[in-house]
């Protein structure tokens, strides 16, 4: 019984919208309320893959700081939500993205996707975080020692976001 | 009124500041022009893109701000 | 403070075993408390995927029974993490699998991966479930109006299992 | 003592049970005639795994079951 209770009670604290539940979060990203909620609002649903990219401490990393620019990248990443949710039969999509200053262990990223069967729920998450690392309007740069380094994406996630392209 | 011409990621570095008020008009000659060699070098880098009005150009040389017009000058992006 | 406070205890609750923790269930599973724990106790990974499978409530499903083998699930279950967390080079590897009664909308597996990098959590996570589909010691039966049936694994699921041996 | 057969998934509905006991030792053709015609022919299938003492067997026909030990029968997994 108790934890139904609170099952709910994090449920009714976030109300996400469905089946696209995009945000840009200037603070803050509450991880376990938003999973808790997402599975609740999809029991439809066979599989739910979800994926959080935090903040790494390494390479003597003191913070990380995410910009953006506003006109574009709520409705890019809405645009972008809408076409795993189309390609991918999915039941919904979550895409959330920090931006303002983050310290290792932050969250910077949560991307959950709810369908029918796995593959799909996998195929779509991967898909979107391979378009919000390379193909989203955001700027990230880390605080190191010395300073502020920008960080552009690795020749990886680039050939990450091309697989996409070919199918 | 004016064209604001808005400096994201490493170009703000560069620019010195997030942001350009100048004289509308502005097409992609001027542009360059307004901003300087180092800036204007860059963004003729097919890397960076340009967006006018809310929305990125499909041929950047093509920009035609009029006044009260936001222009966004994009460098490659990270996020993630 | 109120936030910090609850995640602190939905973690003190829960102690995971690291990098591997592996569970067979015989009743409920704390999807929420798992994956907070799971998120705290690998804070250098810059990636974390869970997979979380649920009961769907179509085809006229009223429960799905799922059975063992007591002296193979567990041991097979261990060898499977150990097997992704050297492939992939994880941080961590979870693998909680029910077993029992469970009606529509119960989780029946999670799995999450932790890593430095996106991709190795993505394919690890994707590697442990196309295994416990279709080589791990389960059998599954659903009960409809007319009774229980027995269920296969879709010739998908073969074909997703053999992506593994290929590379 | 005796040797456990154990009956898993469907192949439990096809056995009316879960267990049965036998007199040991017991080898490939001795659980064949143990377990009827019906369980049999299922059991000679590729698909049809045999674990003895806690090990699935390489080679099922190579099956050499001691008193104490427990022969699980394991047709096609399903999990997740």
């Amino acid at each position: 019984m108790k934890l139904l209770c609170c099952r709910r009670l994090a449920v009714a604290r976030l109300t996400l919208s469905t089946p696209l539940d995009v945000r840009v979060l200037a603070k803050g990203m509450s991880v376990g309320e938003a999973s808790a909620a997402f599975s609740a609002a999809y029991p439809e649903a066979g599989g739910i893959v979800s994926f959080l990219g935090k903040v790494r401490p390494g390479n003597d990393v003191r913070a990380l700081e995410l910009t953006h620019y506003e006109p574009l990248t709520k409705s890019g990443m809405d645009d972008l939500a809408r076409s795993a949710l189309e390609r991918f039969a999915l039941d919904g999509i979550l895409a959330w993205h920090r931006i303002g200053v983050m310290v290792p262990g932050d969250a910077i990223v949560l991307v959950a996707a709810a369908a029918p069967h796995r593959r799909n729920a996998f195929d779509a998450a991967d898909f979107v975080m391979d378009h919000l690392k390379s193909a989203a309007w955001f700027w990230k740069r880390e605080r190191r020692a010395e300073g502020w380094h920008w960080i552009e994406p690795r020749e990886a996630d680039y050939q990450d976001r091309q697989r996409w392209e070919r199918r | 009124m004016s064209v604001t011409i808005v400096f994201l990621g490493p170009l703000a570095d560069l620019a010195n500041g997030h942001e350009l008020e100048v004289a509308g008009p502005l097409d992609w000659a001027g542009l360059l022009r307004a901003v300087g060699p180092d800036i204007a070098r860059e963004i003729q880098a097919d890397r960076v893109n340009v967006a006018c009005g809310g929305s990125v150009l499909a041929d950047k040389k093509s920009l035609q701000a009029r006044d009260g017009d936001e222009i966004a000058l994009l460098p490659p992006v990270s996020g993630g």
